[in-house]
């Protein structure tokens, strides 16, 4: 069998369950590839592991991909398997917060290491300063969990429909008490969890071989889970090298994924992506990538893997 | 029992501390509760409520006792990957990850607090070495390692080494500099009258620092021992987070954090935490056993 | 007369401190012939200590030369021509005393039985039988200076430094001693520099008496012995002793500056 | 080499400080231009690890945020949590020394505290004291709490029994033996725990902003520019991080030499 | 006679090594009264500096006992009855010599000024003017032993115990302190505890001299001297100095076992 290395963009959970479920159900080995899963973390940049041949594959959000791709690192979308956003800022309802209008003076927590484009964008195009001041906001880079909503130091969270959002849930504060506005309703969603490999490597028809067989099975993966998102949830546990997973977490954010999943078959819709370039290059004066990509998606793989 | 009775008023007044502790920074969110319930809570509902959080803010010692117990015990004996019906240990057990760190940390101890011995001997015996080094050490000292761990660890993959080797280097990174310093000032130590005396007998270096200088640096060393295995253990820590995190105290720690666990996390910290404890102790005690076969305990 | 061992040449020796240079030796000549027994006696601070250690090349001369053996004291010292006796025992606190003796032989590389026969007999030497598995603070002021005297003696140098060596002694030991070295240095002919504040024991101990004077240290007089080498320890009654004996507490005087 | 050549030399007065400037900088500079040679010859892609000449153009292009950087992570977060960490473990290590009954209840239960990670308190530490400074001082604090402890208690040991005779003698209160004998004779122990927290310290303050913090700050410049990709910004901090706690070690180094004159290991290296 | 200052019963004390047990004392019984200038002889390990630091509270007798004052020596350590001079040196090398002699001056709570002037007294009468501003390491080994005579000195403690003070110091300086130790105690009436190897040193300067033999330590004379409180150098010339001397001898020498 080939080898095959993916590089995912975060901890092992139910974000990532098409992945899992092809492996686990031997999809991967029915292409005839040995494919490795290495799970994400904090400080771990896909981009840079890609780069420095750590993997083959990885997922990425695109927003970060077209900015390495401008940093020089020619990332090339073959595929695309979330339709759909799923970023929202959550905020509590008794700071009295009811619209975009009343984030000035406010203190958002947004996620950077490459995943702040999406928010500064929006901000740019509410033309809201991310400085401070009585105009702007105050921002504040979140960690890895929903404390600060949780702790009050912060009004408003950065959040995933399928992972933060049931975290602060589980806290104790009930949905009515909570104001979300996601990305995809204010017009500003970016295209997440993609997959992207290097641009050279393409012109390997080896290579392009196994990426081929390796997105067809992946999409059978991701189409199982959707199907079964409890056993999805089950398998993606099973993987979980450090037991900290909960079962009914796992459940829930799997059907939470296969929303956003559902209506793509891995085929990269170009209507969004030119949604998604628009919001980077558009407002604001540090818009985050300042002219139109070229080249930074292929269609190709999808074609062929979707063949027959 | 006058060495137990010491060590367990301290424990007991540190879980005294403890409870207070909880109480007073968890029952914030207990009033907020029950503000948002519209509810009157009274001091014995917050007392009440505050050691039962899923999510405190400080969890009671009862709570992250009981976590470690099932993270152990239960988990072993009775769950479905436990080692009774598994035959290996569950990787959702404390044993398995603590046993993770422990080999990294122990490994990169030795790597570290070996390569800091020899860099001191080297720093004491070569002027060359002495005015180029330490400065470089320092400054190796002052990079942010979680910063290039990643990188670390990325080119380490690249040429093929995974597994321990890279959480060990990680640790020994840390850990060679506390010995440095405390060698290079024990290997130091000598008077001069010592020191004359060896040259009198026109000793050679190698016989100076085996009869003079080592013994002489002792309690330096073991000083920098107690502190370098403490690092060593952070360092593996670290290390594992860029590792993709999947297995150790760190991933522990940082799982528990990605979902807001914090009982899990005291857990796991509490567990790294009678690590090292343990093993500062182990070092402690080959230090007396090796001063009094000196003659320098007193 | 014999080569000379030591030869000393316009010696100076200036010590650099935090206020300003003190001057610990000053044109300092002197020749000390093999097989000589020479005394240095002075006030303290005089350099009796630094010139000793110059020979034995701890310090080094910041002004003329100096010789042992007829090579700089440096080579000397590589060629282990001699076992030095500190003013202070200065023995190392994790070794038991028979260790701190075995030091020098294992350094030297002697075997193990040569070194274990050595120690038991200079241990004996000193009267310290019995005391071998002690460490050093486990011992009285005079047994640590006895040990260390013992470990100078445990290797067989051709010439022996010994720096106030029966300083903490009492006068029993310390005559018993005074004889086991006479004994020793007949009996193999070494060279001996040795610093006392005894004028009897100096008297009765060198072929040479050397004396100092301090700010700057100097040698004021050296004085030859005509008493024979062959010294029982009644020859301290005799006139002639008491007369070199004079002789000396006058030079000793005359550098002091008091009455 | 030249650096043994150098050194060789036998070193004296202005010269001397010269050249004991000069053999590190050497050295460094061979390990740049080793660096350079390594990036250029064998193209490593620049996400991975940029060349020091690129390194040094982002460094001049940026000096106003590298400084904003530098004062909120290392003057408020390093050495403020610097001070109280040593302040607070010297301490404890004198109450330590002072009660018997502490030295063998503590101490056990302090060891404890040693390894702590920061992976573990860095989270719950910001959680309690936010995201500002404040946090990331007492993750200082915390790490360099055990070094210093354990050097201090090791240090108060060191006076030789004679010396602590002469005290007794006296009847010296334990303020009076502690001021004037024990607490010297500690020096060179309580130093090398010094030494060690300035390294702590700053790696400390770096880190504990992986955990959350405001949008400056050496340790959110990191881990946002690796996220982006801009290794050679990465660089320059690190490079300021480094230069820092350089300075930070070499002011307490220079601190020492002049407390600990008297020991053997200062005497004599003038 | 004065009331007894020191008063020890069947004193005993014995030190645990890892060789078994030492008996450093054995049996001691002794009585000092006020404003005696008592000298102890013996040979090296007779258990002197042991005594000594017995009665500074340093050690504790596991025999017997012991009083100071009429109280335990703990109690009279803390009321600051005495200034001990240690056998070694024991300067702190951090300070320099005057901040050494300073120290007990600091902690006893004298003001500036005072100590500035006993400093610069007490270092007039060892003759080390000028050497205040040196670090210990800087001074001969009997400059040392000085600035340690001297730091005792600063501070007026009715009780003097000194272990071999003047071991290192030659004839002509030792015989000056030995006048001016015998002048401070006829001026202020000091107890005087002083530990010597020295049989002429003893004679001349105490009124009780106890001799001890070793192993197990203990006290085998104790001899009232019968010479005048007033003391010029040449009384060790006059018969009676000489028959009292003799007496040691043949104390020390039965308790040795030499011939
Ligand atoms: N700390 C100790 N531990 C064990 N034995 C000791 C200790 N101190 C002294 N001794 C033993 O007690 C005995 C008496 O020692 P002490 O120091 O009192 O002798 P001293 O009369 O002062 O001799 P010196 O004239 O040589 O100084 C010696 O045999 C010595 O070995
Ligand atoms: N390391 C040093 N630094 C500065 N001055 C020193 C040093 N060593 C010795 N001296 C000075 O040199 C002079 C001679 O000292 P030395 O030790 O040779 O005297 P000594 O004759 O042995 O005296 P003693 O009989 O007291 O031992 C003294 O004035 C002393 O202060
Ligand atoms: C340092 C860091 N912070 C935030 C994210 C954002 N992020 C992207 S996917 C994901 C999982 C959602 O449950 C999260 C948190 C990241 N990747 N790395
Ligand atoms: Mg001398
Ligand atoms: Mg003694």
């Amino acid at each position: 069998a080939d080898d095959f290395t993916l590089q995912l963009k975060w901890v092992t959970q139910a974000q990532f369950a098409g992945y899992y479920v092809a492996l686990e159900n031997g999809f991967y080995e029915e292409e005839d590839l040995n494919v490795t899963i290495r799970p994400g973390g904090p400080d771990i940049a896909p981009p840079q592991v890609l780069a420095g041949g750590g993997a083959d594959v990885i997922v990425e959000w695109m927003p970060a991909a077209l900015a390495a791709r401008e940093a020089g690192l020619p990332l090339v979308n073959v595929a695309q398997p979330f339709k759909s956003s799923g970023m929202m800022l959550t905020c509590l309802a008794d700071t009295g917060i009811t619209g975009p209008e009343d984030f000035p003076g406010r203190t958002l927590g947004v996620w950077f290491f490459g995943n702040e484009y999406p928010f500064l964008s929006w901000m740019s195009t509410l033309g809201i300063p991310t400085e401070g001041g009585p105009d702007g906001v105050e921002v504040l880079r979140q960690g890895f969990n929903v404390d600060p909503l949780l702790q009050r130091q912060a009004d408003c969270i950065s959040t995933m429909t399928y992972n933060e959002y049931w975290q602060v849930i589980d806290a104790g504060i009930a949905e009515e008490d909570l104001i979300t506005f996601k990305y995809e309703d204010q017009g500003v969603a970016t295209l997440e969890d993609g997959l992207y490999v290097l641009e050279d490597r393409l012109s390997d028809p080896e290579f392009e071989d196994r990426l081929v067989r390796f997105v067809r099975a992946s999409m059978r993966g991701w189409k199982w889970a959707e199907e079964n998102p409890e056993d999805a949830a089950m398998i993606v546990l099973d993987y979980d090298d450090t037991g900290a997973q909960t079962e009914q977490h796992q459940i829930r954010m799997m059907t939470e994924v296969a929303k956003l999943t559902a209506g793509s078959d891995g085929t990269l819709d170009l209507e969004d992506y030119e949604r998604t370039v628009a919001t980077l290059l558009g407002g604001g004066s540090d818009p985050v990538i300042s002219a139109e990509p070229e080249g930074a998606y292929t269609l190709d793989i999808t074609e062929q893997a979707l063949a027959d | 029992m006058t060495r137990v009775l010491p060590v367990l008023t301290v424990v007991l007044a540190i879980l005294a501390i403890w409870y207070a502790g909880a109480v007073w920074m968890n029952a914030q969110w207990t009033r907020d509760q029950a503000a948002r319930a519209g509810q009157e809570v009274t001091f014995p509902d917050i007392l009440r409520d505050t050691m039962v959080q899923d999510r405190p803010v400080l969890p009671a010692p009862h709570q992250v006792v009981a976590e470690l117990w099932n993270s152990t015990v239960v988990e072993e004996l009775t769950s479905r990957r436990g080692i009774v019906q598994s035959g290996t240990l569950s990787n959702r057990s404390l044993i398995y990850h603590g046993w993770i760190t422990l080999s990294a940390t122990l490994l990169g101890f030795l790597i570290g607090s070996g390569l800091g011995i020899v860099l001191a001997v080297g720093i004491v015996h070569n002027r060359a070495m002495d005015l180029s080094v330490m400065p470089w050490a320092i400054a190796s000292q002052t990079i942010p390692i979680l910063a290039i761990a990643p990188m670390i660890i990325v080119v380490l993959n690249s040429v093929g080494v995974t597994g321990l080797l890279p959480k060990a280097i990680i640790s020994a990174y840390l850990s060679f500099f506390p010995v440095v310093v405390g060698m290079v000032k024990g290997l130091r130590a000598p008077d001069h009258m010592q020191l004359d005396l060896m040259k009198t007998y026109n000793a050679s270096r190698a016989q100076v620092f085996a009869k003079l200088r080592l013994p002489s640096s002792m309690p330096y060393l073991f000083a920098s021992l107690k502190v370098a295995i403490a690092a060593s253990l952070v360092g593996a820590i670290v290390g594992e987070l860029p590792t993709g995190a999947v297995a150790g105290l760190g991933a522990r720690l940082l799982a528990g954090s990605y979902y807001g666990q914090t009982v899990q996390i005291w857990a796991a910290l509490i567990a790294a935490a009678v690590l090292a404890g343990l093993m500062v102790g182990l070092i402690g005690l080959i230090q007396r056993q090796a001063l009094r076969r000196m003659g320098m305990a007193r | 007369m014999a080569p000379p061992v030591i030869e000393a040449h316009a010696l100076g020796l200036t010590f650099q401190t935090n206020d300003g240079p003190v001057h610990a030796l000053k044109d300092v000549n002197l020749t000390i012939g093999k097989g000589e027994f020479v005394s240095f006696i002075g006030p303290s601070g005089c350099g009796k200590t630094t010139f000793l250690r110059a020979v034995a090349a701890l310090e080094h001369p910041t002004e003329g030369t100096l010789t042992v053996n007829g090579m700089t004291p440096d080579a000397a010292r590589q060629a282990r021509a001699y076992g030095y006796v500190f003013q202070a025992a200065g023995l190392y606190p994790w070794r038991t005393i028979a260790g701190n003796i075995r030091l020098p032989l294992e350094i030297m590389g002697f075997d193990r039985a040569e070194q274990a026969a050595r120690v038991e007999r200079v241990l004996e030497l000193v009267e310290l039988e019995g005391f071998g598995n002690k460490f050093p603070w486990q011992l009285s002021g005079g047994m640590q200076q006895r040990a260390s005297i013992a470990r100078a003696l445990a290797f067989d140098a051709d010439i022996l430094l010994m720096d106030e060596p029966f300083g903490a002694l009492d006068e029993i030991v310390r005559d018993h001693l005074n004889e086991q070295l006479l004994q020793l240095w007949a009996r193999t002919g070494k060279t001996i520099g040795f610093v006392t504040h005894s004028i009897p024991e100096a008297v009765y101990l060198s072929t040479k008496i050397v004396v100092m004077s301090p700010r700057p240290g100097r040698i004021t007089d050296v004085i030859e012995s005509p008493l024979p080498r062959e010294r029982p320890l009644d020859i301290r009654d005799t006139p002639q002793f008491i007369e070199v004996a004079h002789r000396v507490r006058e030079g000793l005087r005359a550098g002091h500056g008091h009455d | 080499m030249l650096v043994a050549r150098l050194a060789a030399l036998r070193v004296q007065g202005s010269l001397g400080r010269a050249l004991r400037l000069a053999a590190p900088l050497i050295f460094g500079l061979t390990l740049l231009w080793l660096w350079e040679a390594i990036v250029t010859g064998a193209a490593v892609p620049r996400v991975i690890l940029p060349a020091p000449s690129a390194i040094a153009e982002r460094f001049a292009a940026s000096t106003s945020i590298l400084w904003v950087d530098f004062v909120q992570t290392f003057v408020k977060g390093a050495l403020s949590g610097y001070a109280m960490g040593c302040g607070a473990a010297t301490l404890l290590a004198i109450l330590i020394d002072r009660s018997p009954f502490l030295t063998r209840g503590l101490l056990p239960v302090g060891n404890f505290v040693a390894a702590l990670p920061i992976i573990g308190i860095a989270p719950i530490l910001v959680m309690w004291f936010g995201f500002d400074w404040q946090s990331k001082a007492a993750v200082v604090a915390v790490m360099v709490f055990f070094p210093v402890l354990v050097n201090t208690v090791e240090g108060l040991r060191a006076a030789d029994p004679m010396q602590r005779d002469l005290m007794h003698t006296y009847s010296a209160s334990y303020w009076q033996a502690l001021w004037k004998l024990r607490l010297p004779a500690a020096m060179p122990f309580i130093f090398n725990g010094l030494k060690i927290a300035t390294t702590l310290a700053l790696i400390g303050a770096i880190v504990a902003e992986f955990f959350g913090s405001p949008i400056r700050g050496m340790g959110f410049r990191i881990s946002t520019e690796v996220g982006r990709l801009r290794l050679d910004m990465v660089w320059a901090e690190i490079a300021v991080a480094a230069a820092a706690g350089s300075a930070f070690y070499g002011i307490v180094a220079a601190i020492e030499r002049r407390v600990t004159f008297w020991h053997p290991s200062q005497r004599g290296r003038g």
